[in-house]
């Protein structure tokens, strides 16, 4: 039946329920919730509004379910917080009451209303007044849904083998799933690798990691995929096809990592995995505990360039004849239930921060090369040796926060670095009780199980701390000696301290390569720069994407033990989807209407995940569902009205729009956000408590791709002042691509606007992160100027935009 | 030494004692004796039998008998099994001898000691396979390209097919040169009681070695007095080189000098020639007060044996001269020969080959010669009435 | 930058032989440096070694190593080099010659050669034309090439020689260039210790001939040749080991065991020698 | 791995590579160019020297650039050029 036939016929016996949460005070704060239930009472089909404090609460989902059966309601609207936090919460009351799941509908007056409008309680009353209606508009035409369910593939990709990844892993593969671990580098290890000592503990990095490694090396359910990168990933969760570059190591599995090959290589470079403290050669094994043990060949380094062996001085070494030129790289195809991202983080380069000196000073190094210095099986074979005369210096000093907590590095803190200086200078105390060590910080940060105590060890033993960093650090041309000059910000008084050696604790960062990760998995960044996860507090671990998930240092700056708790947290995660075998997806898909359908393939063109078919012989597209991820671009590109979204639908959002704008719409903003970066970004704003003017009414489309031309022209067409549609950044977009069409669209409205003699700047395009609260908040501010200037006669002649279109 | 008791078990080299058998076997006995260790050939009628008796008596005495893809790559083998240290020897028949000739140039080339033997059919081409005949007595002489001397017995009994075979081994080892056996499908297939000496007694000659102890400076072809050079052979440690191209005493190419090519080529010859005397051996038969001569070789010979009895018998002088070396030429016997008789009668199985060395030889002497060709031998009567003839 | 010191291939050369008669950039002087390469390695006893040619500019290789070492009659090395082997099994007997030589004129030789699985071990500088009498046509040039014979193209198909030999029965069979010194290097060793019939086919290159009549003036040239075209496809199937101007098949292509005609002479000769 | 390596490796000494001698037999040399065109490190080039043969041997660029892999010998056509390691005892 058509959309109008199924509207005129449920008319009749439409009965909606509305449920004005007071959140405690954070609604009831600055929204008068009596009133806004009394109103909703008022609008059509509502045969019951009631308002209570918690809405969420048990008695409040009892209420909801108790009033479905006593009440035979067929609709409920709860005004609350975001649908992103609770709407899954109330689907399942509804269903539980034998309703259709897909008949609810919320109203957002916490994130988008009180939280931002704290101050202006009529006006943010007032809002959440329309934020209702406009719910109610649209849950009158919803219709029931059915859910697809699809199989779940029984195998885990680890994208990351450092201990959060070898962690994974592991719990994964003895749960019974097959792994594919994937590392970049030619062994696993990771950062822990690197490290001689783990606080508060102070047990052997390496010892307690290697075995680990070789437990993943032998694991028969993981299959360890070194020197390899992740190419691409398509699919859905628990259907993921991935694309694995397998690179060559030009040495066959048979090495037996008897080391002869590499002394006659005849090229060397500094050593990665002793950051260039030590030499390796060409055909190498990055550390003794490497897993595979197999050596590698770096073919950039190596003579033998192209197809050619000019050398050949490591095959004749090879005993077991394993090195082979000729190895291909190769690509895997694997089908993938559950991916966990666990690509871990770079650390900061001190070298931009001039005053420090670093890579200017042989004797001023990072935390890092220290760890490598100080490591019995590192290249100095653990004797803390000055590089400028290879002297053990008699005075030590560590500068805490170098790239983060400030403007010139990062501006979060990076965790780790506190336990680990106090850590370092517990060491050399160890190996030099007699060394003067220094510690120069802003705040020493020993929040956790464990670390208080380290840190009170390390003032008995004698550690110098000192509140306040070096401002610069001037070198002994001659002596290679380090003058730190610097104010005590507690004695309030200037230092300036001679010593041997300067060691830098450098911050966490992301991994420059992030973004071709975030773009594989369709992930978010926080502004940091790290991978968001889906909800900072009830969904810590899972990716905003189904079926993916984080863990480690790519997540946030964390220490070991946060990132093995957080990949055992991942992999749970991950098995529980798995051991369901099967996972429901949102009926959230498009629909075709035959009828309309001419064939003209602009919807297959648009579709960013090749979901539309082209069916020549019968002139129409055919929709693959499994295929189809929910973006509605196709129903947006659709000139005859032929595709539309299940609960998006073109009715739905009229709806929506002419509620918004039922009243005095000149003087509002008809925002489209899309759910997953803008939407989110406006609950950001509002989590954040960022005011903006009430005058912005935030429709949700899954996509800004969803957003038709026409939803514009409606709004204007209804009066509205101005219009904003919102997106996620390029290459952010959770449908790949669909937001490139947003632009094309915008553009394409702004030149008629432009035609027709309208200013375009009442149509804003915008792209939000679910991190930039601020932006929207921003974005509306700066749209007051617009909504101002516009004229009487202007809304007038923008309501005629659609006939002139 | 061995006795004739023990000789059912062990496999002996030499088959000493009194023995019925066949031409083609003698020889190939005659080979073991001689010390051949190496037989490369081709099946080929009437010579099929030595390869075959070859291929059962090498393998008892640690010898080898390979069968090659052609009678080149037969000629091939046998020379670098001799250039390997190792008598070597092949037998065929007219097609095959054609075939052999390229590499029988690079035997005299790099002076090679080798043996084959030619159990002649009748030819031209496939001609005849299991008729006798003569008729590669020229192409013994000259088959190969380029100018050189070569050595060839004629055997007439199948104890020669023995006899002969021994001696071909040491004119090849004494001189460095591939030495034919000339025989012909009769005396190849007739069985004759025959005698084989103890091993001792029979005169074996081996290879000169180098005197000289390995060097770089080694001359390979460094001739002595009597123009053959010393052979060093493959393994020993001289490291030098041979090749069919024109080369000096070092065994390196000479290819552009004149010089060289006479030196060479000279030698090559003269080395034959100037020991003429020390390799010819021919037959003579009451030949002292001969007024008629006869001069045949291999079977030939044979039926002229009886003629000149039965021309004595009947009060004619008659006589024979059975040159057992076809090549080089016994000239100076013949013409000594021809001074003193009247008429010379000789019978070939073709149509006139050795008959042209004896005219030469004979000077002023009538020469009448009486081909064959085909199955049958000459009768003796044949040239009993040939000698008739010229006493008229 | 010295000169004092000889070169350290030098006792495996007739010094007074060098430098040799080939052009400038022959392919010949590459395939005998590997060869002495491989002599060195294995660290051979050099009187035991015999090197066997034939007719063509290659042919000339065995009058430049200090072993025993011969000159045959055009195609006929490896007829040669079977009595050589046979009569003295203690030798190393190494055939090195020319495609025209071993694969025209001595076609029969060697197929039979490889079918007898005799040890010995055979290598072909194939250059694809005759080189020494002035650029004709041979069994291995490449359809369409020019040569003096072939001046409006080549007509006749060329042997797959690697596949031919593996249809004949050789027990290791391999193909290389000249630019794949180290991998001949270590073909010719593993040939020499292999026991049977072995072949290795060394594409060379002849810039003064083949080179400059076919688009590629220089020997240099003729390796970028190789370099660009070159693929290495160990034990992939002999009969698609093609060579075109874009793609050149490299690599082992066989590498089996399987009795030799030397072993089983020797074991025949015992079977013989208990039965009396 | 992100901290850009710039300082010199503290083993540097130790695993130096050796130092190596180019050897050219200028007048066996028949100026194929071989051993210029594909030396790996570009250690040589053509000389400017005519030898007997009347053709411009190698000449080294620049000895310090050889890693002695030893490809200039083994492509060497002509047995005119080779490596050696350079004796290092009265230091180079």
């Amino acid at each position: 039946m058509t959309e109008l036939e199924s509207q005129t016929q449920k008319k009749e016996d439409l009965r909606i329920g509305v449920y004005v949460c007071h959140c405690g005070l954070n609604i009831a704060g600055s929204v008068d919730c009596e009133q806004v239930a009394e109103f909703a009472a008022t609008l059509p089909h509502v045969v019951l509004a009631k308002d209570n404090r918690y809405t969420c609460s048990d008695q409040g989902q009892e209420l909801i379910k108790k009033d479905i059966r006593e009440h035979r309601l067929n609709r409920v609207v709860v005004a609350s917080c975001s649908p992103r936090l609770h709407e899954p919460t109330f689907r399942r009351v509804c269903e539980e009451a034998g309703l259709n799941k897909y008949l609810f509908e919320m109203a957002n007056i916490r994130e988008h209303c009180s939280w931002v409008h704290l101050y202006e309680k009529e006006a943010a009353t007032e809002k959440a007044e329309d934020l209702v209606r406009m719910a109610v508009a649209k849950v009158a035409l919803l219709e029931p849904e059915t859910e697809s369910v699809v199989p779940i593939t029984n195998k885990a990709l680890v994208i990351g083998g450092g201990v959060a990844g070898i962690q994974a892993a592991l719990d994964l593969a003895d749960t019974g799933y097959k792994v594919y671990l994937v590392e970049k580098e030619p062994s696993i290890g990771g950062r822990m690798a690197q490290i001689d000592k783990t606080f508060p503990t102070m047990d052997c990095s390496i010892c307690i990691l290697a075995p680990k490694m070789s437990d993943v090396g032998r694991h028969p359910n993981i299959e360890l995929l070194t020197n390899s990168e992740v190419l691409e990933v398509k699919g859905y969760i628990g259907n993921f096809k991935v694309k694995v570059l397998k690179k060559p190591r030009y040495v066959t599995k048979d090495c037996s990592a008897c080391g002869d090959c590499a002394p006659v290589c005849p090229v060397t470079t500094p050593n990665e995995f002793d950051v260039g403290l030590a030499t390796r050669h060409a055909i190498y094994t990055p550390f003794a505990q490497a897993v595979p043990s197999t050596y590698i060949i770096d073919r950039n380094l190596c003579l033998n360039k192209e197809n050619i062996i000019v050398c050949d001085k490591c095959i004749k070494a090879c005993e077991r004849k394993t090195i082979d030129f000729n190895i291909k790289p190769e690509t895997l195809e694997l089908d993938i239930g559950t991916i966990i991202v666990a690509t871990g983080a770079d650390v900061y380069n001190p070298a931009s921060l001039v005053n420090y000196g670093y890579t200017k000073y042989p004797n001023v190094m990072t935390s890092l090369e220290f760890e490598r210095l100080i490591n019995a099986g590192g290249p100095s074979g653990g004797r803390l040796i000055r590089p400028s005369d290879m002297q053990i210096p008699d005075s030590v000093a560590f500068i805490q926060c170098v790239g983060s907590r400030s403007e010139s590095g990062h501006l979060y803190c990076s965790n780790v670095c506190c336990m680990n200086t106090i850590k370092d200078s517990l060491l050399i105390k160890e190996h030099w009780p007699d060394t003067k060590i220094y510690v120069y910080y802003v705040d020493i940060r020993a929040y956790g199980k464990g670390f208080e105590d380290l840190y009170k060890r390390a003032r008995k033993e004698g550690v110098l701390f000192v509140r306040g960093l070096p401002t610069e650090i001037v070198e002994n041309k001659k002596t290679h000696e380090l003058w730190l000059v610097g104010e005590n910000t507690l004695q309030k008084e200037v230092y300036k301290t001679k010593v041997g050696m300067v060691i830098l604790s450098i911050g966490i960062e992301p991994r420059q390569d992030s973004d071709i990760i975030q773009r594989l998995c369709t992930l978010s960044r926080t502004p940091d720069g790290f991978f968001m996860e889906a909800h900072p507090k009830l969904r810590p671990v899972d990716a905003p994407t189904g079926g993916v998930f984080l863990a480690g240092c790519a997540e946030s700056p964390k220490d070991i033990k946060d990132s093995v708790t957080q990949a055992s947290a991942a992999a749970a995660r991950a098995s529980i989807l798995m051991a369901q075998g099967k996972v429901t997806v949102e009926a959230i898909t498009s629909k075709l209407i035959s009828d309309n359908c001419t064939g003209c393939q602009m919807c297959a063109k648009v579709c960013p995940f090749n979901a539309i078919n082209v069916v020549p012989e019968r002139k129409k597209v055919e929709l693959i569902e499994a295929a189809c991820s929910g973006c509605g671009t196709c129903s947006a590109e659709c000139p005859f009205n032929a595709i539309t979204m299940r609960h998006f639908t073109d009715a739905q959002l009229f709806a929506q729009i002419d509620a918004a704008t039922e009243f005095d719409a000149d003087k509002k903003i008809v925002a489209f956000c899309c759910n997953w970066c803008a939407y989110a970004g406006a609950d950001f704003a509002g989590v954040s408590r960022m005011q903006y003017p009430t005058n912005v009414r935030i429709i949700r489309t899954m996509c800004s791709g969803r957003v038709a031309p026409k939803f514009v022209e409606r709004a204007f067409a209804r009066g509205a002042a101005a219009v904003l549609v919102a997106g996620c950044h390029f290459g952010d977009c959770h449908y790949i691509n669909a937001n490139y069409q947003t632009q094309k669209r915008v553009e394409r409205l702004w030149k008629k606007m432009e035609k027709i003699g309208l200013n375009k700047n009442r149509l804003q395009l915008a792209w939000i992160s679910a991190a930039e609260g601020e932006r929207l908040a921003s974005t509306v501010k700066e749209m007051q100027s617009i909504v101002n200037s516009v004229t009487a006669e202007e809304i007038e002649k923008s309501k005629k935009m659609t006939e002139r279109g | 030494m061995t006795t004739a008791s023990t000789s059912v078990e062990k496999p002996r080299v030499v088959r000493s004692g009194r023995r019925f058998t066949s031409g083609d076997i003698a020889c190939a006995e005659g080979a073991l004796a001689a010390g051949c260790r190496f037989f490369a050939g081709y099946p080929i009628t009437p010579a099929t039998e030595i390869a075959e008796h070859m291929a059962r008596r090498l393998p008892e005495i640690g010898g080898v008998y390979i069968q090659m893809e052609d009678e080149i790559a037969s000629m091939a083998a046998v020379i670098g099994a001799s250039y390997a240290g190792v008598k070597a020897m092949t037998a065929t028949s007219g097609p095959g001898f054609s075939l052999m000739m390229e590499n029988i140039g690079l035997a005299l080339m790099t002076e090679t000691p080798c043996v084959i033997v030619n159990v002649m059919r009748g030819g031209p081409s496939t001609g005849q396979p299991t008729m006798p005949g003569q008729q590669d007595v020229m192409q013994a002489r000259w088959g190969s390209h380029g100018d050189y001397e070569i050595i060839a017995l004629a055997p007439s009994s199948v104890q020669e097919m023995f006899d002969l075979t021994v001696e071909a081994f040491n004119l090849a080892e004494t001189y460095r040169v591939p030495v034919f056996v000339l025989a012909d499908e009769i005396v190849g297939h007739m069985w004759e009681r025959i005698t084989i000496l103890e091993a001792e007694s029979i005169k074996i000659v081996n290879r000169k070695k180098p005197t000289v102890p390995p060097s770089n400076e080694f001359a390979p072809f460094k001739p002595d007095e009597d123009l053959v050079p010393p052979m060093a052979v493959f393994g020993e440690g001289y490291h030098f080189h041979a090749t069919g191209l024109t080369h000096d005493e070092r065994g390196y190419p000479r290819t552009e000098s004149a010089e060289a090519q006479t030196r060479l080529v000279q030698r090559l010859c003269n080395k034959i020639r100037e020991n003429k005397g020390r390799i010819i051996r021919v037959e003579n038969a009451m030949l002292e007060d001969a007024e008629v001569a006869v001069v045949a070789y291999g079977i030939a010979a044979r039926a002229a044996l009886s003629a000149v009895r039965k021309a004595r018998a009947k009060g004619i002088k008659a006589g024979l001269l059975r040159p057992v070396t076809l090549w080089p030429f016994s000239e100076e016997q013949v013409a000594q020969m021809a001074r003193r008789v009247k008429a010379i009668v000789v019978p070939e199985m073709n149509c006139g080959q050795i008959v042209r060395e004896v005219e030469r030889a004979a000077k002023e002497t009538p020469v009448i010669f009486l081909p064959k060709l085909g199955e049958e031998p000459h009768k003796p009567d044949e040239i009993l009435d040939a000698i008739k003839e010229v006493q008229k | 930058m010295t000169e004092e010191l000889p070169h350290p291939y030098e006792k495996f050369l007739r010094k007074d032989r060098i430098p040799h008669i080939w052009c400038e950039g022959c392919g010949n002087g590459i395939i005998l440096n590997c060869f002495a390469r491989a002599l060195d390695e294995l660290n051979i006893d050099l009187n035991k070694v015999a090197v066997i040619s034939g007719i063509g500019c290659i042919g000339r290789v065995s009058g430049y190593t200090n072993t025993d070492s011969f000159h045959t009659t055009h195609g006929r090395p490896i007829a040669f080099a079977t009595g050589v082997k046979l009569a003295n099994p203690e030798l190393k007997v190494v055939v090195i010659s020319g495609d025209g030589d071993l694969f025209a004129i001595g076609g029969n030789h060697f197929i039979h050669a490889a079918r007898r699985n005799l040890d010995i071990q055979v290598i072909c500088a194939n250059n694809f034309i005759y080189g020494m009498t002035g650029g004709q046509g041979g069994p291995t040039t490449p359809l369409d090439a020019w040569t003096t014979t072939t001046p409006y193209g080549n007509i006749e198909q060329a042997f797959n020689l690697v596949h031919l030999a593996a249809a004949c029965g050789a027990v290791y069979v391999a193909r290389w260039t000249t630019l794949h010194t180290r991998w001949l290097t270590e073909s010719i060793k593993k040939a020499l210790q292999k026991e049977g019939f072995s072949f290795i086919e060394v594409v060379s290159q002849c810039p003064e001939i083949f080179g400059r009549y076919n688009n590629m003036e220089t020997s240099i040239k003729m390796m970028q040749w190789f370099k660009e075209a070159s693929e290495v496809q160990h034990f992939s199937e002999p009969s698609k080991a093609e060579i075109t101007p874009h793609r050149i098949v490299v690599g082992e292509f066989i590498d089996i065991e399987k009795p030799s005609y030397g072993r089983l002479l020797r074991e025949m000769k015992v079977k013989v020698s208990e039965k009396k | 791995m992100p901290v850009k390596t710039w300082r010199r490796p503290l083993d540097a000494d130790k695993v130096k590579p050796p130092k190596a001698e180019v050897h050219v037999l200028k007048d066996r040399c028949k100026g194929c160019g071989f051993c210029i065109e594909f030396c790996p490190k570009e250690v040589l080039e053509e000389s400017n020297e005519i030898n007997e043969r009347g053709v411009h041997p190698p000449r080294v660029k620049d000895e310090n650039r050889c890693a002695l892999c030893g490809f200039c010998a083994a492509v060497c056509p002509d047995f005119a050029i080779f490596t050696t390691e350079k004796n290092c005892k009265e230091g180079c």
